[in-house]
């Protein structure tokens, strides 16, 4: 299982990929920041299509396992978090420390380009915005000029 | 709402954050003539109201994995439009 | 200090650098092997030059904070270290993915060239070695030219 | 132990992990006649007993920063010979 609504715990995500052959570990984790594009953020809200990210999640450990001799760990939190949460955390584990930092970068970068997971933003002026990559389509950057929720 | 007697393929589509708020609906059955894409997928949503308001290409995902918009549809397929990602 | 006798606390460097304005969090711990050079290791003995690696790493995290918009923590343990111990751990935490991993990478690789630490390890034949990177003199990548301990 | 009346400098000098090991000592006071260099602490390291194992060109910190083997000595100088380092 990718998707959590639990706080991530790094400890066991550690210990599920490290082992006496694997000396190097690098990690990386998704905080909740408080702001965005100039804006205070108070909170935010993931949601995710679920079945989705779990094949698409699996896919991309996969493919970091098979072109690095390592062991990835990978989870995503959704539902509501507050300033500082995790919201995800990868680890990749190897005898090699630079496959390990390579294979943590390549996951989180494919995390974000292809796991379809979303976010609310709710800002300190009382407003909500979906916020989106840009690239993935005209709606563009911000989800401000399709939703304007309250 | 097929108007022939072509051999017609339901598929199951899912609408997501931004996109389930412009449409105002997350899931729905649509039915189509075969052979059929997920571009016309995309124009019968287009047609709706809200609809207007989707980008040209959206992302979609046909049983869980990316499709560009000319891959075609079997009966049964679940198709997902997926608003711009924002995980991590 | 960046020197420490006790187990590494993951959890408190990621404090240590946390902030809500930084959202990403690239971390690199280095744990012992039980294996080197074709040879099974039992545990092994850090020791280090203390008061340069004071000096050396407080110079890699100046470096780092200065060259990328980041906050570093450093800390490395020595003493007797078993099979999996952590023996160094480094969290660079930045409002930009991108130069928390870079930043993580290069206070590790510094690290590893420049900061007067040593390691003995003791095999399961019962030999025990010092043990050195390749490249920093004719005593070579093994001590065992130099040292033959038992 | 200058043999001369010009003017001495005395450095400590460190030696660590396998260098302590094949010198037989981890530290000693050397004096030189000025100038010298961090070469001539070498110099002197390897007239000593298993000193002829030292490498050609060690590691050298000279009060707490690495320096090259031509680096000048004052007195009061703290000079470490660093054995290949094994950090991380």
């Amino acid at each position: 299982m990718y998707l959590t609504e639990l706080p991530l715990d790094l400890g066991a995500l550690l210990d599920s990929v490290q082992s006496p052959e694997r000396g190097g570990v690098a990690c990386f984790l998704g905080t909740v920041r408080n702001h965005h594009g100039g804006r205070e953020v108070l909170r935010l809200e993931y949601s995710a299509y679920a079945p989705m990210v779990e094949a698409e999640c699996a896919r991309i450990v996969a493919e970091a396992e098979s072109r690095w001799q390592v062991a990835v760990a990978l989870r995503h939190r959704i539902g509501r978090l507050e300033i500082g949460d995790a919201a995800v955390a990868v680890v990749a584990a190897s005898a090699h420390r630079d496959e390990a930092f390579v294979a943590s970068r390549y996951v989180i970068e494919e995390l974000k380009r292809r796991v379809p997971i979303w976010k609310r933003e709710v800002y300190a002026d009382g407003t909500v915005e979906w916020v989106g990559l840009a690239g993935s389509g005209a709606a563009g950057q911000r989800g401000s000029s399709v939703v304007n929720a309250a | 709402m097929p108007t022939t007697a072509a051999p017609t393929l339901t598929v199951r589509v899912l609408l997501f954050a931004s996109y389930a708020d412009t449409l105002g609906f997350d899931a729905v059955d649509l039915s189509f003539e075969a052979p059929a894409t997920v571009g016309d997928v995309l124009a019968r949503l287009r047609a709706l109201p809200g609809g207007e308001r989707l980008p040209p290409r959206p992302l979609c995902a046909l049983n869980l994995t990316h499709v560009r918009s000319d891959a075609p549809l079997s009966g049964g397929d679940e198709l997902a439009i997926l608003p711009p990602l924002a995980g991590g």
